[in-house]
């Protein structure tokens, strides 16, 4: 149990903007920018992050054992946790919360990540309702058996979809779980006026001691970010859930008074191109190479008013893995001119770039437009709401290049791994698959393996060199053109207190919900 | 006696036959009919001469155009109406952004009016089955979202500027078949229809040269009116995917793309939002004095 | 002293000669100008002239003479922003009506002066309950409450004898026949017993019965109440039925002024007995035609024959809509034209004269037989039809209406020939201008537009329009009624001569049976659409034996103010309605001859 | 009158059929895959293959129609891919917002176009007439988005007269309304010009003047009734033409109507939200276009409804 911050006020109640809608708080489901953290808040599962960072520690589970051969998890679980309805969770409902989640009848978008997990495929192919590979030992004890050692079942075990539900409220209310979500988590739901607000509220019972600091955080939903940072400014809300939008960012920026309540921090981010290796002229490494050299990075940072660093690889800086030694390849427009000479394309070529439409998608397009203009590649830009982005992508004959800005969203846990599986990885370049570079390279993939069957945590840093040598080859193929990575700026109301880093949180996002609070109370 | 037929004396006053002035001539007369004319003029000029009038490409990107937070730049003396996002020029663009504006404000919104025209006018006039199955078809339309027609004809279709302009008349012309066919119905009734029947006049003779002359107020008011909004219209489709893809310019997708800015880089708005009303209001200004010229009972107002 | 001064009560009415002596309204050297597209105008001018208590002041002339500027000018009403008095006084007791701004008019205009203007169909609001407009002014210029406005309403209405008064002030004008609508507008203009009632044309668009009618109510509130009454007319019988004194204008002036008796016996002005001679009378009109032989009359081959024409329309209603009720507009009707002859068809509004022309002109669906130039058209193809048809022209009753306003005279004239690949464009053009000069119209008057010509002008248009196609019928659905007695003498008689140059036969419309007399060889009195009286003018005008047709020949107002009648034969009920229910047909009459071809309904 | 509702209410309903096959067909032929939206990058694809059988989307256009018809005649919706719940209750729960923002936005521009377009009829050609009808462009030409965060600085940011957005009480109302009135009002103010130049014309103008009734009661009693027929039949395309404005509205000024849900539906392909706010909306047209004509006779009883 991790300490308490002694500065921390308890009460007081704060309120939140987003501009979409929350879909669900069902965490087999959830799957969304404002719905994640919220489902962590609400929901616990066996494994966590320390408040603030990337570092695992047990949660529900009061601590874990991990076999020599990586195979064989045994969580003990801590005592005394109650459900909302005042019910203890027991491993039981462990059991129950995945076999729950890889059933497809859930439809769960995240039932894949439970896959090394002894009779996944049977569950998943519907011929089984529960996964041979989770025992429930005693009350307090729950295993697993995998099929295969994987260095990133702890991760897993710390995704919102394999959080603990309660059986019978999930049976009590069936599809519509997700608008009546009870689970072990710091706050309760207490209000859900579809379309307007959602209100959660303290849970007094809840195991951890001293948390959460809040009694109260409304949600309210559908605000334009340029209008809740207006009401910011105002002092009518405490965290614009959408950031500050570009059109007020300067203004913020140039207040000192303003500039100071603006947290600033990493995000597991990177914003890349995708050049689909399968079609032509993109099958040819040179001419990707060549389109990695042409982006003029640093243009496209000052463009988002540098609220990003240029990238030179997959991995964002703040992933374990990231290779600080890696220098990629630099803006070079000559270098880049001679390999498309050298690749038979001393003209040029005619393309086309797809990007989401939202800004400021469609303007870094354009700027990676003008950039391949200036080596010859005419590439003409279809801006496209995201579904139709999705759907080129995953079409093999679709989209020659996509920018993946708004769509590539952070990664699902902070882990080297996730970054390879489905959007460079062999099985993610399938009909409707999200590997849009279509790149497989059955090596490649047969060493992510590997480094993944590295399930000792002394050997972490071992595994990590591995997974930098994955990205080093990945980039010699070049199937991407990493841009940048994206800064977070989170804006807070003068009453909020708290470190910092909570507020720029890599797993909560926009902020750690249960740790931060307000001076403003007592 | 002598004869009746005596030709009759002048009426009190009557005025004496005069040559009539051709409509042009009368219609630049007019000084509010002028101003409108110069403006179309101007905005005309501004896209035909675009490549000429600038020193700029529309499309480069200038490292000066921003500063170093990659804010733009307001208007001053090396960019006249400032800059954009991008750093690019925004005269330069609104003078390029003219040609997709103009296509999409006369051509496509000149065919939305032609069509509800055609369809109003013959509803109206033909009773029976051919109306009432028209207005049903158009009552069909104006119940079905426009945005997500374009959404699916955006997905099959390359987008193009054509292709907008087309899916623009596709929406807009039920607003106006609905307004026409209350009027033909009415005007269907008047005596010196039934007069022309007598005479033998066929169907399309009695609708184009005998009603549509009397819809033309209305038809004016419409077709102005509707500049601004299929110019702004053609904006939202061009972010929904479907129209002009970046990085071309209309005047409809720099206010679009710029809107939030309207604090922080008014210009960017006030700019191409003025180009819009200066040319809906000049094609007003022109219809208001043209629905005045051709219509003979008029004579002499103002 | 005349007979018709003779009916008036002394005590109600001044006489003549002491106009002078206290005049209600005093008009002096009026001019009024219209501003045109080449300046300015003068359409009265210097006009002079005074009113006395109880005095009915008749304004006679022709189209176009500034008879209702006048009358607007005193109501300050002129047309904004073209009309204005540029100069003389016009003074109502002590105040200059000319020096007045808009609010003080208010308070004289319906109070002091009331205006019942010509079309009873456009003048009331149909948006608001005959009640509403009828309180609205009682309240604007008394102090009354809304009940005792309500009151004096019903009053008002009782007084023009309508019947079940409290319950019309809920009713609608559309609700109303136009002379009941007509009756509301004098309820309304009397209602606060104003000094001076202006009229203008009150009874030009009603048939001669309601007019009848209208002007005897005119004349009875004068009695009770002492107005003293402007009377704007064209119509001679009007004038000679109601004036003491008239004022004849012509071209913005006054040409002459005298008593009644006085203009009617002994006409000063030249342009005065013009108009006089021109006045159609029963028996004597001027310029009637000999009477053909019946024998001439019947050619072998007739022009148009009708049988047995029946024309319905259906009217919706009910669940689903279907048609549960049916105007039979046209019963049963059978007649024939010849070459070279006219046949009247009269009869009041609504019986269904319009209704057979139409369905002659191809406008409605029909039932029966109609048969031109001896073909059936109902056994014919399009083309045939389009064929037969350009023997047939229609002249309507409205000549504005039924020109295309936005196209040249000239154009219009062209379109038949152009429509049926007649001639060349250079041939079109010399037929059209000599079709202009045959109609009494100037070749470069061809560039005009409808508006530009007075109402005798336009309707010679429309008849050079119809004469283009060279037919042997024409179709002239009272297309006299609403012009002046000199113009319409000389469109009459326009239309005599081409008939007898060209042999066209004419199917006659009108209610005004004076005109009938004068031009008809035969006439067809229909009621409820059917015809009750058929025969030779003479037939039907000597020896009229249908009790309808008798009262038609009453109705009508003679020009001779000694002859003035003690009281108009009133009708005492609605004209019964042609609507009825599906499966019930209307009575057959059946037509009996009573002699020389002579038929009449039992 | 009866008779005339139940013939109009089946042509409705025949209407609301054809939206609801034209809307079906374009989503089936959309090349977007919803199930791709619900199952995320992470999903295998096993997973994509099961939710879309679950979702019967692997079956044949006409069959898939025609489910979705039989229970869209027990009332039944479908339930939400991406949110997950009934599409009924979505609608449901938003709206009386967007009713109530019609409601508002409708009064606003009748009251500022109307009043704009009587002004410039009754001071025809003056500098008054003119300056109305260049504002009456600038209504038409703005585009909402400014106008609505113009307004929401100004009166709520600045003046605090209004709140920032929100839902709940009439001043929450207000410059929402204004936003979306403000487009219609120029399209009024044109129309309410022309007719009422054509109705100040009319002979019972006359008639009222010379019963010496004042100019108030000859502008509003006699002319604005007669004025205001065509601008009734416009309040039926008027509900139309909102549909697309009121998605910018709604989210500038935070009001959880179902514009915003049909947004959202449409860039994640949503197609069970899709078909419940189009049908929707095509209803409330229908409805519009109904009232109009139902709301005609009482203001012309002149007109029968037939
Ligand atoms: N609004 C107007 N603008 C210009 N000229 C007009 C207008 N109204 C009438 N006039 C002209 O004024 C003159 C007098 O018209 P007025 O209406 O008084 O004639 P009238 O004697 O009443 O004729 P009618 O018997 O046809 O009613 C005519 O020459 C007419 O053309
Ligand atoms: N289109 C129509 N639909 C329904 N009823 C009609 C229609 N046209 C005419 N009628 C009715 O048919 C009857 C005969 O009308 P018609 O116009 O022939 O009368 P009319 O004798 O010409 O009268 P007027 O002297 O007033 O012109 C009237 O009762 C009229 O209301
Ligand atoms: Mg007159
Ligand atoms: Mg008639």
């Amino acid at each position: 149990e991790d300490a308490v911050d002694p500065n921390a006020k308890q009460g007081g109640a704060i309120t939140i903007t987003y501009k979409d809608d929350v879909a669900t708080l069902d965490p087999a489901i959830g799957y969304d920018w404002q719905n994640w953290s919220m489902i962590k808040s609400l929901f616990d599962g066996l494994m966590d992050y320390e408040p603030g960072t990337t570092n695992l520690k047990p949660d529900l589970a009061e601590s874990y054992e991990i076999s020599p051969d990586g195979k064989t998890f045994t969580f003990k679980l801590r005592h005394g946790v109650k459900f909302h309805n005042g019910r203890e969770m027991t491993a039981d409902d462990v059991k129950y919360s995945l076999d729950r989640v890889t059933n497809p009848k859930t439809q769960s978008p995240g039932a894949g990540f439970f896959g090394s997990i002894k009779g996944y495929d049977e569950v998943a192919a519907g011929k089984a309702e529960s996964l041979s590979g989770v025992t429930v030992v005693d009350p307090y004890t729950v295993k697993f058996d995998l099929t295969r050692p994987d260095a990133t079942f702890l991760h897993v075990m710390a995704i919102n979809f394999s959080h603990v539900v309660p059986k019978e409220e999930v049976e009590k209310y069936g599809a519509d779980f997700g608008k009546h979500p009870v689970g072990t988590g710091a706050f309760k739901l207490a209000e859900w006026t579809l379309g307007q607000r959602i209100v959660f509220e303290r849970n007094p019972d809840y195991w951890h001691k001293g948390l959460p600091h809040l009694d109260k955080i409304t949600f309210e939903i559908g605000q334009e970010p340029i209008v809740a940072l207006l009401r910011l400014q105002k002092g009518e809300i405490d965290i614009p859930g959408d950031g500050i939008p570009p059109a007020k960012f300067q203004e913020v920026m140039a207040d000192p008074e303003q500039k100071a309540r603006v947290v600033v921090g990493g995000q597991l981010h990177t914003g890349y191109v995708t050049m689909n290796t399968t079609m032509a002229p993109f099958d040819n490494v040179k001419v990707r190479q060549a389109v990695n050299m042409a982006i003029n990075k640093d243009r496209i940072v000052q463009l988002i008013n540098n609220r990003a660093v240029p990238a030179n690889q997959p991995l964002p800086p703040s992933m374990p893995g990231y290779d600080k030694a890696f220098k990629g390849y630099a803006y070079d427009v000559a270098k880049a001119k001679a390999l498309l000479a050298e690749a038979g394309h001393p003209d040029g070529f005619e393309t086309q770039l797809f990007t989401m439409n939202t800004d400021p998608n469609p303007r870094i397009a354009q700027a990676i437009q003008q950039d391949l203009a200036a080596v010859g590649i005419k590439a003409s830009i279809q801006s496209l709401a995201q579904a139709n982005v999705i759907a080129a992508g995953g079409d093999k004959a679709g989209a020659p290049m996509i920018w993946s800005g708004g769509m590539a969203w952070i990664a699902d846990f902070p882990d080297p791994s996730n970054f390879y599986g489905p959007i460079l990885g062999c099985a993610g370049a399938v009909p409707g698959g999200w590997n849009w570079s279509w790149y497989c390279n059955k090596d490649l993939d047969a060493k992510a393996a590997e480094a993944d069957s590295v399930v000792d945590p002394a050997k972490g840093a071992e595994r990590d060199k591995m997974w930098s040598a994955i990205y080093d080859k990945i980039m010699e193929d070049a199937p991407w053109a990493p841009v940048f990575n994206e800064q977070r700026f989170t804006m807070k109301s003068p009453r909020m207190g708290g470190a910092d880093n909570l507020y720029v949180d890599p797993v909560h996002i926009p902020i750690n919900y249960d740790n931060v609070y307000v001076n403003d109370v007592q | 006696m002598t004869s009746p037929i005596a030709p009759d004396l002048p009426a009190a006053g009557r005025m004496p036959v005069k040559p009539r002035a051709s409509v042009w001539r009368r219609l630049v007369k007019r000084p509010l009919a002028m101003l409108g004319l110069v403006i179309i003029a101007i905005v005309l000029a501004g896209a035909i001469l675009a490549p000429w009038l600038t020193g700029y490409d529309p499309n480069e990107q200038m490292f000066d155009g921003l500063t170093l937070e990659g804010a733009p730049l307001p208007p001053d003396a090396k960019f006249w109406l400032g800059t954009d996002l991008l750093g690019r020029d925004l005269l330069t663009r609104m003078l390029f952004g003219a040609r997709t504006s103009l296509i999409i404000g006369i051509v496509a919104n000149g065919v939305a009016l032609l069509i509800g025209t055609l369809v109003g006018v013959t509803a109206g006039y033909f009773r029976g089955w051919i109306g009432s199955a028209l207005m049903r078809f158009t009552d069909l339309m104006m119940a079905f979202p426009a945005l997500l027609l374009a959404i699916c004809l955006a997905a099959v279709f390359e987008p193009s500027l054509w292709i907008v302009a087309m899916v623009i008349a596709l929406v807009n012309w039920v607003q106006t078949a609905r307004v026409i066919y209350t009027e033909t119905s009415s005007l269907a009734e008047r005596e010196f229809i039934d007069a022309e029947r007598t005479i033998g006049a066929s169907a399309p003779r009695i609708l184009f040269r005998h009603i549509l002359p009397h819809l033309l107020p209305t038809i004016i008011v419409w077709g102005t009116l509707g500049i601004s909004t299929t110019v702004l219209l053609e904006a939202t489709l061009s972010y929904l995917g479907i129209g002009v893809q970046p990085p071309t310019a209309s005047w409809g997708n720099i206010i679009f793309e710029n809107q939030t800015y309207f604090q922080a880089a008014p210009w960017l708005v006030f700019f191409p939002g003025a180009a819009i009303l200066a040319l809906a209001l000049a094609f007003n200004l022109i219809g208001d004095a043209l629905r005045d010229i051709l219509d003979p009972t008029q004579r002499g107002r103002g | 002293m005349n007979a018709g001064a003779a009916n008036r009560p002394a005590g109600a009415a001044a006489p003549v000669d002491s106009i002078a002596a206290r005049p209600v309204l005093d008009i002096a050297g009026l001019c009024v100008s219209v501003r045109g597209e080449d300046g300015e105008r003068e359409v009265v001018s210097d006009l002079s002239f005074k009113l006395a208590r109880g005095e009915t002041l008749c304004i006679a002339g022709e189209s176009g003479s500034g008879k209702s500027m006048t009358a607007l000018a005193i109501m300050q009403l002129l047309p904004q922003p073209a009309g204005r008095i540029s100069s003389g006084t016009i003074r109502l007791g002590e105040t200059n009506l000319a020096t007045l701004n808009e609010r003080q008019m208010q308070r004289i205009r319906g109070a002091r002066i009331a205006m019942i203007f010509q079309e009873p169909m456009t003048s009331l609001n149909p948006v608001l309950s005959i009640g509403r407009q009828l309180t609205e002014s009682i309240e604007a210029h008394t102090d009354l409450s809304q009940s005792q406005a309500q009151r004096r309403a019903v009053e008002a209405l009782k007084a023009v004898r309508i019947s079940e008064a409290e319950s019309r002030l809920k009713q609608f004008p559309h609700e109303l026949s136009g002379g009941m609508r007509q009756r509301v507008m004098i309820a309304m203009a009397l209602a606060l017993e104003p000094d001076v009632l202006i009229a203008d044309e009150p009874t030009t668009a009603l048939d001669v019965t309601v007019q009848g009618e209208v002007l005897e109510l005119l004349r009875d509130l004068q009695r009770e109440h002492g107005t003293s009454v402007i009377l704007i007319t064209h119509d001679m019988g009007v004038v000679a039925e109601m004036a003491d004194r008239v004022i004849v204008m012509r071209h913005g002036r006054m040409v002459e002024e005298g008593a009644a008796t006085d203009i009617f016996a002994l006409p000063q002005a030249e342009y005065t007995r013009e108009l006089l001679a021109a006045v159609p009378r029963i028996g004597t009109g001027a310029g009637r035609q000999e009477s053909r032989d019946a024998a001439e009359a019947s050619k072998p081959a007739n022009v148009a024959d009708v049988d047995d024409l029946h024309v319905r329309f259906d009217l919706r209603g009910g669940f689903f809509g279907r048609i549960n009720r049916r105007v039979h507009a046209v019963e049963g009707v059978s007649f024939s034209i010849a070459p070279n002859e006219t046949l009247a068809l009269v009869g009041e509004s609504g019986c269904g004269k319009s209704t057979t022309a139409k369905a002659l002109a191809g406008l409605v669906p029909y039932q029966g037989d109609i048969a031109i130039g001896g073909r059936n058209l109902s056994g014919l193809g399009r083309a045939a039809r389009k064929a037969v048809r350009r023997d047939v022209q229609m002249i309507f009753q409205d000549p504005y209406a039924s020109l295309d306003p936005r196209m040249r005279v000239g154009d219009l004239v062209a379109e038949p020939l152009l429509i049926h690949g007649i001639a060349s464009k250079e041939e079109r053009r010399e037929r059209v201008a000599a079709l202009f000069e045959r109609v009494g119209l100037s070749a470069d008057q061809m560039e005009l537009y409808p508006h530009e010509f007075s109402g005798g002008q336009r309707q010679r248009i429309c008849i050079a329009r119809a004469l283009a196609l060279r037919p042997r019928l024409i179709i002239a659905d009272e297309s006299v009624s609403a012009l002046d007695v000199s113009v319409q003498a000389r469109v009459l008689d326009l239309l005599k001569e081409l008939q007898r140059e060209f042999g066209v036969a004419y199917l006659f419309i009108s209610h005004d049976m004076a005109v009938v007399e004068n031009i008809s060889d035969r006439v067809a009195v229909m009621y409820l659409g059917q015809i009750v009286e058929m025969g030779t003018r003479d037939q039907v005008f000597s020896n009229p034996r249908h009790p309808y047709t008798k009262r038609l020949i009453e109705a009508v107002p003679v020009p001779d103010p000694t002859r003035r009648r003690e009281r108009f034969a009133r009708l005492d009920r609605e004209i019964p309605s042609s609507t009825r229910r599906i499966g019930e047909t209307p009575p057959r009459l059946a037509l009996t001859d009573v002699g020389g071809g002579h038929l009449v309904a039992v | 009158m009866i008779a005339y509702l139940g013939r109009r209410l089946i042509q409705s309903a025949l209407i609301l059929l054809g939206v609801s096959l034209i809307t079906f067909a374009l989503l089936y032929l959309l090349p977007a895959d919803p199930v791709r939206q619900i199952a995320g990058r992470s999903a295998t694809p096993q997973t994509v293959e099961n939710i879309r059988q679950q979702l019967g989307l692997d079956q044949p256009f006409v069959v898939q129609y025609w489910h979705y018809l039989v229970s869209l005649l027990s009332g039944d919706l479908g339930r939400s891919y991406i949110q997950r719940s009934e599409v009924t209750e979505l609608i449901v729960s938003r709206l009386p917002a967007t009713l109530l923002l019609m409601v508002g936005a409708i009064l606003c521009e009748l009251v500022i176009g109307l009043s704009m377009g009587l002004i410039a009829a009754v001071r025809r050609g003056t500098t008054t007439d003119q300056t109305l009808m260049v504002a009456s462009f600038v209504g038409v030409s703005a585009p909402q988005f400014v106008v609505g965060l113009l307004l929401l600085y100004v009166f709520a940011v600045r003046l605090s007269w209004f709140p920032i957005g929100g839902y709940g009480t009439w001043r929450h109302l207000v410059l929402p309304s204004l936003t979306m009135g403000i487009l219609g009002a120029g399209w009024y103010a044109r129309m309410m010009r022309s007719s009422m130049i054509d109705v100040l014309r009319q002979d019972y103008v006359r008639t009222a003047r010379a019963k010496g009734l004042a100019r108030g009661a000859i502008i509003f009693r006699h002319a604005l009734p007669n004025a205001i027929l065509p601008v009734i039949a416009m309040i039926g395309i008027d509900i139309g033409i909102f549909m697309g404005g009121i998605v910018v509205v709604e989210s500038v000024f935070g009001w959880p109507g179902i514009g915003q849900l049909a947004w959202q539906a449409i860039q994640r392909v949503d197609i069970p939200i899709i078909m419940g706010v189009t049908l929707v909306s095509a209803f409330a047209i229908v409805l519009g276009n109904l009232l109009a004509d139902i709301v005609a006779p009482f203001i012309d009883p002149r007109i029968k409804l037939r």
